[in-house]
């Protein structure tokens, strides 16, 4: 099997689904000839041609609204939003047209397609090129939301969320878009959206993430039991909306302690939403209040994002905390 | 100073073909519609108008919550409408019941929408006036403004893209142009050539808002020139000139002349809607003025003119209409509302476990009330 | 001292700004002539000219953002959004821009403003005259958020709010507009942000809400005291960020018992925070889990809205969990 | 079909002053600026070209993280900059350093920003060239492109409100003009005349696109017409012609003749940014063609010509230029970074108790990271 990056993942995904199914079509800024500024979409232009890749005007709204259209007409857009932060300008045709589609029509108008967008910090990229706005999107009925943390995931959730009949919110951990590697079958496989991932087992505290921070949990993990012996189970959620539950559940109750991990600010962040749940579905399995390790309830910084962001030092400060409590 | 590039100067014709008093302006060739073809869009528009005039009584009864009508502007509406091919779509706003009337949207559906009730084909989830009908090639109409015109372009892009020989007809207000989604909408289809026609219907205000506080351009139609666009200026109460420039304009467009401006000028007669009053804001004489502009009085004295129609067939059809009005007004408000299970249906293909969760507490939080909705 | 109805409470309030501070603007669709579409600007073009009262073009990301600029040059604009749904074009502006400005220049610029915008259902406006989207801005560092119940506090908070010197997402609760009277003393008084008041005081639970929930919590509380001798405190938050978290905490230490009631969806709603922050600090005093009743994780619907919203029954309902748990 | 109104068929001229051989264009009046004024533009153009190409090679070792310049396009930038009163709002796009070392940005301050160290302006928390000079009349830089073109709008209604005489100049790209905002802003602008210039590089790159899929108007200027306003398009790499119309259009806002929208035809002749590699995209010929019509170069010899400048007094400013960047650059390079508690402030005037609250766990948590922090 071929080691990829998450970003060849990405773009073999993108490459199976246009092989596969003529209706999936590519548009945004900068995707076509340069192959995008990550370079995600490199070849599809040569491949595939000017009919179904198409760099755009500077316009977020106008690629979302279009590619809404061109989804209500049948084909399979899947736009590139050139990084979460810009993907505003298009917030009210995501989540008052996108969203609302199928519902408001009752059931007869579908809108199935894909945004793709990078997201999140560490790559130095200050206020606006390193934000994790997934809670906006998780918040808003209609829309699904995804964020692989791997090759293997990323292109087996994409190629997942480009045949799904929901518009999917599709978010890549740009942070580690080149330092994850591995192996990736060939041809076209999925990984089932709503299914979160087992990444490490333990028994005394369960953490909970997704996206760039699955590594920062796994290094924290390891470490937590190579210098001072305790067990963390780490669950890679994989899809934030719908949610795998069960597994959440299952690992909970088993470990009585969770804390959960994420770039975004912690305010109403999507932590607030599996601390609350926990707490409503396992509260008498709880050893100790389910902490939450989250940027701060700031913008995001430049120079010390790296203090921002959650790194091994907090997580393990979270979960000292939960352990004596 | 500099000589700056001065559009505004330049003339902008409006394009006219029926005067208000029936007859034809000197030069214009008459439109090639046959009588049938003729007598459908009259009886369209008539229908148009007894419909929207009986919907504000109810409204005003208390038996639907709100309605948004067209007076005055069912011209525009449906001479346009009428000039695409069945199997093209149409994106409305929120106004243009008259083509969908057209394409044969039954009036018991729309009844049953403006009632939100069990047999309202968007299942009671919209306000009244806010339907879908993809059987019909008419999307689901949304509240929020402009939204429609970038997703009409990107359905024109992709008949354009497989090939279909296919217009779109996008229908939008003057006061729409202002939203950053007309901007990207005209953009994108400037660029992408794509075979759609942004109809207009400038008819002057946008709620309280006069078309003067809305651009400082001389037109809607001038707006063209940004996107590289052809822009038309139309009288739209005149529906033989809407429906000529719209026809041409569709055919360019399948043809893969790209896209089309089209600013219909016709006026609002009514409030915005049941909830506004526009006396609080405008002047009793410019509404008289473009009274005296009735494109369906003007399109009445026409057909008689000519002979295709007379007084009594007149009194005949006002007859029929509100019949059929009453027939399935009648049946519609009989039906009962959506049963509960339905409000968590439809937000995806199929039911997340949160929501069966919260479906379930709903069951048996509300016990009876299941019973008592169901139909 | 006057009765007044909400509306008359929030245009007393900008009134009484307006003469106070030359700085003071208002802007937006319908708000000058016209008086707004619900006639809360009502006399201020006729009292303050067409220099301080604007109708606007139909666009809410100019009518923003040309107020974030009128604050930056010094003035104090009360932009309108008619309703909170179609604040999503205007999204960028607020949560990239106005949220922003002050950290992102490193406190050298600054952008006071106060963004208008009913909220909330029961008004029979289904989709699209309906929603509640206070938690995208709660979630967005820079930005406060206030949300008032009664005419008292909507005049007191909306003057605190103009004179604040952040930029402040005002939120009234239209299903009330009219419906909630209440004496309101003449000329300029504040309530302060960040402050949440006891509205109920009770024993055995603690229903927190804001805004058009506040009128039907109470009723639920008088209901269950009276049929079946339930003892309910009730917190009007009235601020939602910064929330008091004081006040809440020392009634749920004292009731062991909380139910957190919004209109809003329950998935990452504002809920979702307090259930998480609760749980957090407040676990080792909770008897139940802390349980929400919010608007289900659908768009807001038109025929069975009363269904949709938090009604007694279900908040009865939440009770009984919580009591029985 | 019907004869539409079509805009793009008028001719558009170019103003220019300035050849690139360094003469004036025959019957172009010469500029009125005086020899110490065309000095101090000179000066900047050079300091602007200088900073960005050493900015570029520090990028390149790795000192700083990211960069963004101007190459090709300060007469567009320093020329309308200096149209302006020192009093009067500069409202930046992230390409105007000139603009800002025109009205006397210090180098170290800009260098500090840079390395986001504990000096910066803004305090470490935007990306190189994102910095905030209100001190200077010079708005705060945002990433998010045409942002600032509704907010400079606002500012410049604001100065009419308190009717102040002043103008406001905005700047963004030929890209920034496809978003909704420039379209509200510009037609703000028009419906409520205020004292603005919107002045629009367009360099013909928006990263990898070129202009020809920004839009299909024939031009920046053209798009005017939409909102009722000026539309001037000058060659934006002749200082003098932008001088010029820039001037008069703030004379002309100033004096309530509201706002203009100048289209200043420019290259960007290095990549969008250090992140960019512009050959994967365009054709060296045009780039070459480009250079040809270097605006600093060109500047010069009219300098030269007109005996205000000389090769010598040409390599003693260089030679200047090379040693304030070198000293500034040392001693910025020094400072370190900003104290951790700096994440915290100026999210809100005060500290909430949410942030107090994570200011103290991070404060317990990095312990030792303070101490290495301070300054
Ligand atoms: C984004 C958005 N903002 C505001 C509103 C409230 N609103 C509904 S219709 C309307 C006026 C629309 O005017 P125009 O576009 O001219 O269409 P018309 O009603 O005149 O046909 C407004 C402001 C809305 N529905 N959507
Ligand atoms: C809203 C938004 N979308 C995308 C980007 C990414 N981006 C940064 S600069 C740029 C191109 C801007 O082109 P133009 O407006 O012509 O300005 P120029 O860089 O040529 O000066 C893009 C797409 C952004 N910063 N903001
Ligand atoms: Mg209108
Ligand atoms: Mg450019």
């Amino acid at each position: 099997m071929p080691v990829y990056n998450i970003i060849q993942a990405v773009n073999d995904a993108l490459r199976v689904e246009m092989r596969r199914d003529e209706r999936v079509v590519v548009l945004g800024e900068d995707v076509g000839k340069f192959g995008g500024v990550f370079r995600a979409t490199q070849g599809l232009h040569e491949e595939f041609g000017p009919d179904r890749v198409w760099d755009t005007p500077l316009a977020e709204q106008g690629i979302i609204g279009s590619a809404i259209g061109m989804a209500l007409y049948g084909l399979r857009p899947v736009p590139e939003i050139q990084f979460a932060d810009f993907i505003y300008p298009a917030f009210d045709q995501i989540v008052n047209e996108a969203a609302k589609m199928r519902y408001r029509s009752g059931g007869k108008v579908t809108c199935p397609m894909v945004i793709r967008t990078p997201y999140g910090g560490g790559i130095r990229g200050g206020h606006y090129h390193s934000q994790s706005p997934e809670a906006y999107f998780v918040h808003t009925p209609g829309l699904k939301v995804v964020i692989p943390s791997n090759p293997h995931d990323a292109k087996g959730l994409l190629i997942a969320a480009i045949r799904d009949d929901n518009p999917v919110i599709f978010m890549e951990p740009k942070r580690i878009y080149r330092a994850s590697r591995g192996e990736v079958p060939d041809g076209a496989y999925t990984v089932g959206l709503g299914k979160a991932k087992v990444v490490r087992e333990g028994t005394h505290l369960t953490l909970i993430t997704y996206g760039a921070m699955v590594p920062t949990a796994l290094q924290t993990a390891e470490a937590a039991s190579d210098q001072d012996g305790i067990s963390m189970e780490v669950i890679d959620l994989r899809t934030l909306m719908p949610y795998d539950l069960e597994t959440i559940l299952h690992s909970v109750r088993k470990t009585g302690r969770a804390v959960i991990v994420h770039e975004a600010p912690k305010t109403c962040g999507f932590g607030a939403e599996l601390a609350a749940t926990i707490n409503e579905k396992a509260l008498l399995h709880l050893e100790a209040p389910v902490y939450r390790v989250a940027g701060f309830d700031t913008p995001f910084p430049y120079t010390l994002e790296e203090h921002y962001l959650p790194n091994q030092k907090r997580i393990r400060r979270a979960m000292q905390e939960s352990l004596s409590f | 100073m500099f000589e700056g590039f001065e559009v505004n100067a330049m003339p902008q014709p409006i394009i006219e073909i029926l005067k208000p008093d029936g007859s034809l302006c000197k030069g214009a060739d008459p439109p090639d519609l046959n009588p049938k073809e003729l007598l459908r869009l009259y009886r369209t528009m008539l229908l148009n108008r007894r419909v929207d005039e009986q919907m504000v009584r109810l409204q005003r009864q208390g038996r639907i919550g709100f309605y948004i009508g067209s007076l005055g502007e069912e011209a525009a509406i449906i001479g346009s409408a009428a000039a695409l091919a069945p199997n093209e779509w149409i994106m409305p706003c929120y106004r243009e019941l008259g083509a969908a009337l057209y394409r044969g949207f039954p009036l018991f559906d729309f009844f049953c929408q403006l009632f939100g009730n069990a047999r309202d084909p968007v299942k009671g989830r919209q306000m009244p006036n806010h339907y879908a009908i993809p059987e019909l090639r008419f999307g689901s109409i949304s509240s929020p403004v402009g939204t429609q015109i970038p997703q009409a372009v990107g359905m024109a892009w992709a008949a354009k893209i497989l090939n279909r020989k296919e217009a779109v007809l996008v229908y939008f207000g003057d006061g729409a142009t202002s939203q950053g989604d007309f901007h990207v909408g005209a953009n994108f289809a400037g660029v992408y050539e794509v075979p759609i026609v942004l109809l207009c219907r400038n008819n002057q205000w946008a709620i309280s808002v006069p078309f003067s506080t809305q651009t400082a351009s001389d037109s809607i139609a001038v707006k063209a020139s940004a996107y590289g666009l052809e822009g038309i200026r139309v009288d739209g109460n005149d529906i033989f000139a809407v429906h000529q420039v719209t026809r041409q304009a569709a055919e360019k467009a399948r043809e893969g002349g790209g896209a089309t401006l089209i600013e219909a000028v016709t006026y609002r007669l009514a409030g915005h809607s049941t909830s506004d009053d526009p006396r609080a804001y405008r002047p009793d004489a410019e509404v008289k003025e473009w009274q005296g502009k009735d494109p369906l009085l003007r399109f009445k004295r026409y057909l008689i003119h000519e002979g295709h129609w007379s007084e009594a067939d007149d009194q005949k059809a006002e007859l029929e209409t509100r019949k059929a009005i009453q027939v399935d007004l009648k049946r519609a408000e009989k039906v009962g509302p959506p049963a509960i299970d339905t409000l968590f249906e439809d937000v995806f293909d199929q039911l997340p476990w949160h929501l069966q969760e919260q479906l379930q507490n709903c069951r048996e939080t509300e016990e009876g009330a299941f019973a008592e909705h169901e139909v």
